[in-house]
């Protein structure tokens, strides 16, 4: 190359080290222990369906980048942890090619399409999760992991409603004990706190990521604690949800630690293309995810609003971005005026 | 008290389900050709977005007196009611064109341009006719097609076009700044971002059992 | 200027008036053959469902309707079917239900309570789910000959995996329209 | 109450890059000679250009006067050598392009000018006087703007000035001059403080350090002793030393938007300033000199040196013994804000607080052709200004000029702390420089097509023109 | 049939057709706005493409401007000469005297004659490249190369060659006058149609030091000042200007010029540009080698002054071309492939 | 603009390069709503046509009888009054199809509004072209709702039934249902649409790569 040339460029000529690269990768360590905890409760299937879905990831990313002759960006890790995220929130006994073609839509109608990393304006991963949710309903919602409980966290209450329906998460039953009038069953003597310990320990009864709520708070800990994550997000979304189910008499532990909660506000509203750039946006975008989540968990046909609710406040966010900036500098006038 | 509750719920109900169950354009399919051609400019689409409302509100007011007062006790409503309500629609554009660029120039800066836009658009006519006439209601929740209840659902419906105009255009806007794959550019993008949205809004069926 | 507004409004005027002659005579054309095809549509579920009872349906009048529908917001319209001599062997009763979405039903009822028939006269639950199940005689088949008693979901009658709302929601209807027919039995009764 | 304030009303923003302080934090400032010939730009200030006033073959001695313009906002040029005229051409301009210089031959002699006398002592000058002579020493801001120092010191009498801060806290990696200027001549800069309060006519001065240069905060407030003077540490932090933010996390205040600082009372000078004053004040040398830290992983020896104006880069790396290895980037000021430079044959000027040589390892990460971004947040978090960062950049990349304006793009002073932590290297300041520019550009055509108009109007015809 | 249908139906269908008519005519009179006719028609006239070329907001804007008298009926460049005389038709303005313009870009310093100084690193255009330094191209007055100029172009008119050498194809520009805008150097002028002789050079250098920096520069040795013979060729500021007013395009400074920095123009019905640059050796101005191949203007017929062995390696660092530590930071620096829409 | 020439001009005018859909983008609402079975789409396309030709018809008959002023209300009444007539006859002879169309057969009226005004504009047609161009325009947007019907029928059901007959069985029930619900339209036009650049793009090479 050209020997001896200076290099010119703007300010500033030093960088911090963070890369794309580091930061997936961080979020993956994150994710790790909650995953490995899955396979080693679910077993086969789920490892079937985690690959499935991350290859799915994968390869629409490669084949989208490939058609548009653009560089491949397979080793920035946003579609491996895209896949990862989407197999977490699957059932864990799903036919693979579900999960494969749920990749696959994700890179590709939930990110590739809209220009690639950093341009998409849906989460991609839930858009992958939606559209085979929609797409095989039967599926996603009855194949879920049917034998025993496990040690650490028996409920045999709960069994019994295993027993009795088909894709009976802990959301469900428990609306139908608040519920009974809309639900498709009633099941006996259970109560929100006997699932706390299975929650937050063991939970068989839900998507591959949601066996316990402790890893994934620990890695959403750890995520805060590095910086990866703004806690705003997770807080206000966890607060309004807890807050409102108090409000309403409903147990907020129960309904902070089931169903998709803490995954969707830990790992998946804090995405940072499709959250809100400014701290004060954050917590707008909390409170909205967590009256969304609330209003649908209750009130809507499915017992579950995590998903929902994260999709239709990502289509809020370029408004949200263009409205709510940081506080100018220079608004406040001199403080001190009056000396 | 209880049955005013009662009432109040239902009329909440039948606005919530008008705003978001029901959404006029990603759900009901109603609206669409201007939607997508004014929403690529988010001052275009809060100008678009407040002058559908006030034409809605406006031409659901007088055709539900034209149909009740005129064609419905006359008899001939059941084959008068589209050339009625169209002809409805366009004077009443027309009208109130011509009304604010004489006494308000401004706001006729502000919303004139969009006013031609609405008379052919179909969210107005779908407005009118499945408030006003028997037969076209769509929610599941009583709907005696009187007049409080034609002014909740229309204004509902039109806040709904609005809103769901607003947003889009604010992601428009960041849509024109992305790298989307050369054919996709434009038209094409604008409708995935509207199945996703849609999608999205496929959470709410069936909410509160509308 | 005056003359001007006159010839302007004369033509619309014209053109109006030969639009309403031209419609008013389509609509008296066809306007018989309307009410016959609404009575038709209506009569159909109600003639499917009793069939198997070998009678005609036959439209209850108003009153005695609108009498019924405010005690059962639901119902849409109640027949009664006549067998060939004229003896009311049951009813058909159309109500709306709620699955995962709507849908509105018919049931055949004879005079003893049995289910005689069951038909979705229209629906908007999920294709391939709902859709199916609504369709789906099979899952139909179970109510027939049941009644007088309400069904219930798991004990006797097996929802569909994967579309249970619907399920519940059919199962539901058929319970409401045995309801309906106790009322309209117990009255006839007395 | 300001306390309180003063606890609550932080700047936000910032960033803590590597400091890279250690290398010449403890050398002592070394004067260096001049080479034979230095390049002594006209222009070395924000303002009108100066017009040479020596030609070839005029024989000069140190301060002469070289250069000078009639328009106030400018600020005259001095010899820093002895010797004759050779030139004055055009010359490479560490600020970029080519301009306009005076080449001298060093005849290493040194003899000062006859005409230079020391000026009356300051104390008894009133503030109009104290300004003349600034201006007549050449002195402006030697924090990196290069702003005429006398224009500072004249605040228009409806913005008062209660507050006179000296900025020493050298957020900057690498450069370590005011350091060293705060430890070895810290009664100059506090005199230097004295003369600006009074110039002012402000009553309260500041002398802000970086709360880890714990010798020079000890130093300045044993000279301060008694005066009035206070020190004020400032947490070390980048950019604790831009202006604005200076005065927010100092006083409060907060600088209005398109403001400066006079509107809340407060002058702002760098270490240097000061000095460069109060060495004026005393031996009546105008500014000819300065420090400047020559640091960096391709120099031999880093150093703080007194290097007189006009001086070669190459020259001052050859004082600290030369490079290393061959340099993939010269930078005149610290990484953050310096500017990289294309060739070692610019001279020092009156604002090169440093030159920076990294190896070309350091020089050679990649930078994206175009704005890329994951819309991770950081570069708004980092944003001493609370401004959104990656839009400017966007935007000013898809050429959307209204909404540059509306996201205050004019308010970005252009620290790079966005550019810093971007994750994905976004070229966030040079898209916001580009867009700048740009908006300057379109309001200079603007304005040029209103006279347009304006003319053909007066002309009185629709006429068809170009 | 039932013909009181019939006769409800033309009450109420009449009916309402009388009343609207009324209502409507009445509303007409009385909120009657006066608008200018013409600016309908101006608007109809302009190409309604709302490019904003002009300045205004939209073609709607420019329409009201011209009927107000605000701006000239030429106001719409993109429309060019047609729509002018169109507009100044509905103005009663003569506009037959408007000559068309098209861009000239005042530069044709390859990178293989103005070498290198330094390696570029950022944003690939011109207007940020000013800002560092103004790239790594020698020439501090010359192109840049970086294309802005050819990305604002809304038709496609200016093409860069291997060698970054830019032409405009006159054929497509419309004269809209945006790259000229764009430029940060100032480089691009609107020139009238029909001109032939250019100075394709700014350099403010002269002599021995232009030459330094390019081999093609204009010296400022006002050599085609003195030959000209109607007084249109001018040296200011370190280059020669021509006074397109007075230029015949006889041809006399080209002969002149020592470097070639004053090239023709030869207009070619046969070539894609719609004619290029020759630079003729005698006196004769006709059109030697027809050469059609790419960035084969016919400059190096007189005093080629390229060396084959400089043929700059990239002066700027793109897309690939650096060490590529950074691959696994993960961002795609696929330069113009990735633009939005 | 269009240069009136030939009939046959006229026709495939309407079907390809001013297609109602993907080009003039109106009537999308009916498009997308209506395609979820290809027998809608057949009896909507119809009606679309009727109306169009009809109207199209009538109105060049009439159009030096129509005063500038009131030419919008008149063609408003005019086409008002086919799209009644085809309301009529559907609900007198296609309940059904009557009852599952709903809203957006009196919704017509507001499209063909548009592109009858569109023709009004134009310029005072003969009765033959303005028919053709009727039968074009109608055809262009039935042919899009028909391939949108087809392939989301296909692939949300994975069959196609017909009157009652069953044209088309994948013999699957697996098939993503998302194409026949309200996703599946949008991405089904998107894509049709990215299908339209793609060929213009194909069709005039010569604007290569570039911005
Ligand atoms: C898009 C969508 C459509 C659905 N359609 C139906 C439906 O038509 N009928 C139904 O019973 N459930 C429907 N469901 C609901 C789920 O399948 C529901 O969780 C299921 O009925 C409960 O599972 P189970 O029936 O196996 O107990 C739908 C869900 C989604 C997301
Ligand atoms: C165009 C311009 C005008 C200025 N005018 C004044 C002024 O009137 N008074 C003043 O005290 N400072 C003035 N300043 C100086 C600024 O307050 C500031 O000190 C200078 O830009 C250097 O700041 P920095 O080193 O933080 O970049 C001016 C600066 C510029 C660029
Ligand atoms: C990001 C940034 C960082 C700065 N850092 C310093 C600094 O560390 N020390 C300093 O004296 N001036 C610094 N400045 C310049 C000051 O803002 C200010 O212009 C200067 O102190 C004014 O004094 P002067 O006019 O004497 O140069 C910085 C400016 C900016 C924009
Ligand atoms: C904190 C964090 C959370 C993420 N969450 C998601 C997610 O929910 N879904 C997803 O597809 N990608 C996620 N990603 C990966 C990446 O940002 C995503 O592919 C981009 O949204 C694509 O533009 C996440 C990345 C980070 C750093
Ligand atoms: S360079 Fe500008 S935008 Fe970036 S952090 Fe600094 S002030 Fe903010
Ligand atoms: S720091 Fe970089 S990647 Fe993050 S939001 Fe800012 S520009 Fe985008
Ligand atoms: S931008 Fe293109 S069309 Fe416009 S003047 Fe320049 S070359 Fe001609
Ligand atoms: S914009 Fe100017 S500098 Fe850039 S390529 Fe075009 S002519 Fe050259
Ligand atoms: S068809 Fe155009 S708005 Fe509905």
């Amino acid at each position: 190359m050209t020997e001896n040339k200076l290099v010119v460029s703007t300010s500033p000529h030093i960088r911090d080290t963070a890369n794309t690269r580091k930061i997936m990768l961080q979020v993956i360590i994150a994710l790790a222990p909650a995953t490995i905890y899955a396979l080693v409760i679910f077993g086969l299937p789920a490892f079937w369906v985690l690959l499935a879905s991350i290859s799915g990831a994968l390869l629409g990313e490669f084949a989208m980048q490939k058609g548009r002759r653009l560089p491949v960006t397979l080793s920035d890790g946003s579609a491996f942890l895209t896949g990862l995220l989407l197999a977490l929130t699957l059932p864990p006994e799903l036919p693979w090619w579900i999960a494969l073609v749920g990749g696959l839509t994700a890179t590709i109608l939930g990110k590739q399409i809209f220009g690639g990393l950093g341009h998409n304006i849906f989460n991609p991963a839930l858009v992958g999760r939606a559209v085979v949710f929609v797409s095989w309903a039967s599926y996603m919602t009855t194949s879920y992991f049917k034998s025993a409980a496990i040690g650490i966290a028996n409920t045999s209450a709960h069994q019994h409603i295993v027993d009795l329906v088909s894709g009976a998460t802990p959301l469900a039953a428990m609306k139908a004990v608040y519920d009974p009038a809309g639900a498709t069953f009633v099941p006996q003597g259970l109560n929100a706190s006997n699932y706390y310990k299975p929650l937050l320990l063991a939970n068989p009864w839900g998507c591959i990521g949601e066996v316990s709520a402790l890893l994934l708070i620990l890695g959403g800990l750890y995520l805060i604690a590095t910086r990866i994550i703004d806690w705003r997000i997770p807080l206000t979304y966890v607060g309004t949800v807890a807050v409102l189910t108090a409000f309403t008499g409903r147990d907020p532990l129960f309904y902070t630690l089931s169903g998709g909660l803490l995954i969707g506000a830990i790992y998946m509203a804090t995405d940072y293309t499709t959250s809100p750039l400014s701290s004060r946006g954050k917590v707008i975008f909390g409170l909205g995810l967590g009256l969304m989540t609330f209003l649908l968990r209750f009130w809507s046909n499915n017992p579950e609003g995590v998903m929902f609710s994260i999709l239709f406040m990502n289509g809020m966010v370029p408004l949200i971005d263009r409205y709510i900036l940081p506080r100018k500098y220079g608004k406040l006038r001199c403080a001190e005026e009056g000396g | 008290m209880a049955p005013d509750m009662n009432e109040a719920w239902r009329y909440f109900l039948l606005f919530f389900g008008a705003v978001l169950v029901y959404n006029f354009i990603l759900i009901r399919f109603i609206g669409l050709c201007p939607f997508f051609g004014i929403s690529n400019r988010l001052e275009t689409s809060i100008g678009m977005g407040i002058s559908v409302v006030f034409v809605m509100v406006m031409a659901t007011s007088v055709s539900w007196v034209v149909w009740n007062y005129v064609l419905d006790p006359l008899g001939v409503g059941d084959f008068l009611y589209i050339p009625a309500f169209i002809l409805i629609i366009a004077s009443l554009v027309q009208f109130v064109e011509m009304v604010i660029k004489k006494t308000s120039p401004p706001l006729y800066k502000a919303m004139g341009i969009y006013l031609p836009l609405i008379t052919t658009n179909c969210a107005v006519l779908a407005a009118v006719i499945e408030s006003v006439r028997p037969g076209f209601f769509k929610m599941n929740i009583a709907y005696n097609h009187t007049f409080p209840e034609a002014l909740v659902f229309t204004i509902g419906v039109s806040l709904g076009f609005a809103l769901v105009l607003i947003l889009f255009s604010a992601m428009r806007e960041r849509l024109d700044l992305a790298p989307v794959p050369k054919f996709f550019c434009g038209i094409p993008i604008a409708f995935i971002a509207a199945a996703l949205y849609s999608l999205a809004f496929m959470g709410f069926t069936g909410m509160f059992g509308l | 200027m005056f003359r001007y507004v006159l010839s302007l409004g004369l033509r619309l005027t014209l053109v109006c008036l030969v639009a309403a002659i031209g419609l008013g005579l389509t609509y008296s054309a066809v306007e018989s053959r309307i009410v016959e095809m609404e009575l038709e549509e209506r009569g159909k579920a109600g003639k499917e469902v009793l069939a198997p009872l070998d009678a005609k349906p036959q439209e209850i009048d108003e009153g005695e309707l609108a009498a019924l529908q405010e005690k059962f917001p639901e119902l849409v319209s109640v027949f009664e079917g006549i067998d060939e001599n004229g003896n009311l062997v049951g009813y058909a009763i159309v109500v709306k239900g709620k699955g995962y979405s709507f849908f509105t039903m018919a049931v055949g009822v004879d005079m003893e309570g049995k289910v005689s028939g069951i038909e979705v006269v229209q629906h908007e639950e999920t294709p391939g789910l709902g859709g199916s199940v609504v369709e789906n005689s099979e899952f139909l088949y179970q109510f027939i000959d049941g009644g007088p008693e309400d069904f219930v979901l798991g004990e006797g009658i097996d929802a569909k995996t994967g579309a249970t709302m619907t399920s519940r929601g059919l199962t539901d209807g058929v319970n409401y329209t045995l309801e309906i027919w106790r009322d309209i039995t117990l009255k006839g009764g007395q | 109450m300001s306390k309180t304030l003063r606890l609550f009303h932080r700047i936000r923003g910032g960033i803590y890059p590597p400091r890279n302080k250690h290398f010449t934090r403890e050398r002592p400032i070394l004067k260096i000679e001049a080479p034979e010939r230095v390049v002594i730009p006209l222009q070395q200030h924000i303002g009108t250009p100066c017009k040479p006033r020596v030609k070839k073959g005029d024989e000069v001695g140190v301060g002469t006067l070289i250069g000078d313009a009639e328009a106030y906002v400018s600020s005259p040029v001095h010899s820093s050598v002895s010797g004759k005229v050779a030139q004055v051409a055009p010359q490479p301009h560490p600020l970029g392009g080519d301009k306009l210089a005076v080449i001298i031959e060093n005849d290493g002699l040194y003899t000062p000018d006859p005409s230079l006398r020391a000026p009356y002592p300051w104390r008894e000058m009133p503030p109009e006087e104290i300004r003349k002579a600034v201006r007549s020493a050449g002195i402006v801001g030697m924090g990196g703007a290069t702003f005429p120092t006398h224009v500072k010191l004249s605040p228009p009498s409806d913005s008062p000035i209660d507050t006179v801060i000296i900025n020493g806290s050298e957020c900057e990696p690498y450069l370590t001059s005011d350091f060293r200027l705060l430890v070895e001549e810290a009664d100059l800069v506090v005199e230097g403080l004295n003369i600006i309060m009074k110039a002012v006519g402000a009553g309260k001065g500041i002398v802000a350090i970086a709360d880890k240069k714990i010798e020079a905060i000890e130093n300045v407030e044993a000279t301060a002793r008694g005066t009035g003077i206070e020190v004020f540490p400032l947490k070390t932090r980048y950019p604790a030393g831009a202006e604005k933010v200076l005065i927010t996390n100092v006083l409060g205040r907060e600088v209005p938007s398109g403001g400066l600082p006079m509107n809340v009372g407060v002058v702002v000078n760098n270490v240097g300033t000061s000095h460069a004053m109060a060495h004026y004040f005393a031996a009546g040398l105008p500014l000819v000199e300065r420090v400047v830290t020559v640091n960096g992983s391709a120099v031999v020896n880093p150093s703080n040196l007194m290097i007189p104006l006009g001086t070669s880069f190459s020259a001052a790396v050859e004082a600290c013994g030369g490079f290393r290895e061959p340099p993939g980037k010269v930078i005149m000021g610290g990484p953050m804000m310096g500017l990289a430079q294309y060739t070692l044959d610019v001279p020092v000027i009156k604002g090169t607080s440093g030159i920076l040589a990294l190896s070309v390892e350091e020089a050679g990460y990649r930078i994206p052709t175009e704005p890329i971004c994951i819309r991770c947040g950081r570069c708004v978090d980092a944003c001493p200004m609370n401004l959104v960062p990656t839009y400017l950049a966007s935007y000013t990349h898809a050429g959307k000029w209204d909404e540059l304006r509306r996201f205050n793009i004019l308010d970005c002073i252009e620290c790079g702390c966005c550019t810093y932590v971007c994750p994905t290297k976004n070229p966030i300041v040079q898209l916001v420089k580009t867009g700048k520019a740009e908006l300057a550009r379109m309001k200079r055509r603007e304005d040029k097509r209103k006279e347009e108009l304006a003319a053909v109007d007066a002309e009185g015809g629709g006429d068809d023109g170009e | 049939m039932d013909w009181s249908l019939v006769w409800k139906a033309l009450l109420a269908l009449a009916g309402a057709g009388i009343l609207l008519g009324v209502v409507l005519a009445m509303a007409s009179r009385r909120f009657h706005v006066e608008v200018d006719p013409r600016v309908e028609e101006i608007l109809r006239a302009l190409p309604g493409s709302n490019c904003g070329a002009c300045g205004l907001p939209g073609c709607e804007a420019a329409a009201e401007a011209v009927a107000v008298g605000d701006a000239p009926p030429t106001i719409c460049k993109a429309g060019g000469p047609d729509v002018a005389s169109e507009v100044g038709k509905i103005m009663g303005i003569d506009v037959e005297s408007v000559i068309p313009m098209v861009a000239h870009i005042h530069c044709r310093g390859g990178r293989s004659v103005s070498p290198i100084k330094a390696i570029y690193q950022g944003v690939n255009s011109c207007r940020a490249a000013e800002t560092a330094m103004g790239g790594g191209k020698a020439c501090p007055f010359g192109c840049i190369g970086l294309e802005d100029c050819a990305d604002v172009c809304p038709v496609n008119a200016i093409a860069f060659d291997d060698d970054g050498i830019r032409r405009v194809n006159i054929r497509k520009c419309t004269g809209c006058g945006l790259c000229a805008d764009i430029c940060p150097r100032d480089l691009i002028e609107m020139v009238p149609r029909y001109q032939a002789t250019f100075v394709r050079c700014k350099s403010r250098y002269t002599g021995k030091k232009a030459l330094q920096l390019c081999k093609v520069a204009c010296i400022g040795c006002k050599r085609c000042e003195k030959v000209c013979p109607h007084d249109a060729i001018h040296v200011e500021y370190g280059f020669a200007t021509i006074d397109y007013g007075k230029c015949t395009n006889c041809g006399e400074c080209v002969q002149e010029c020592p470097t070639g920095s004053i090239q023709l123009w030869v207009e070619r019905e046969d070539h894609p540009e719609g004619g290029e640059f020759v630079l003729p050796r005698k006196r004769k101005k006709d059109k030697k080698k027809g050469s059609e191949e790419k960035g084969g203007s016919s400059e190096e017929t007189a005093k080629a002054p390229m060396e084959p062995g400089d043929i700059g390696s990239g002066d700027t660092v793109k897309e690939g071309e650096s060490p590529d530590e950074q691959g696994e930071g993960g961002f795609d620096t696929g330069s113009k492939s990735s633009q939005a829409c | 603009m269009g240069d009136r020439k030939s009939a046959t001009g006229e026709l495939t005018n309407g079907l390809v390069r001013s297609n109602p859909l993907l080009v003039l983008m109106v009537g999308l609402c009916s498009a997308l709503a209506v395609s979820t079975k290809v027998e809608n789409c057949i009896f909507m396309g119809v009606a679309v046509i009727f109306v169009l030709v009809c109207s199209n018809v009538i109105i060049s008959l009439i159009r030096r009888f129509i005063p500038d002023q009131v030419r919008i209300p008149i063609f408003i009444v005019i086409i008002a009054s086919f799209v009644t007539i085809v309301d009529l006859t559907l609900k007198g002879y296609f309940k059904p199809v009557y009852d599952r169309l709903g809203v957006w057969i009196p919704l017509i009226v507001v499209n063909c509004i548009i592109l009858a005004r569109a023709e009004g504009y134009a310029s005072q047609n003969r009765v033959r072209y303005a028919a053709m161009d009727g039968i074009g325009i109608g055809l262009g947007y039935t042919a899009v709702i028909l391939i949108m019907a087809v392939f989301r029928e296909l692939m949300g059901t994975g069959q196609i039934v017909l009157f009652e007959k069953t044209i088309i069985n994948f013999g699957t029930s697996s098939m993503p249902v998302i194409f026949i619900m309200f996703p599946g339209a949008f991405i089904t036009f998107a894509l049709l649409a990215a299908a339209l650049q793609w060929y213009q793009d194909r069709r005039k090479p010569e604007e290569g790569g570039g911005s």
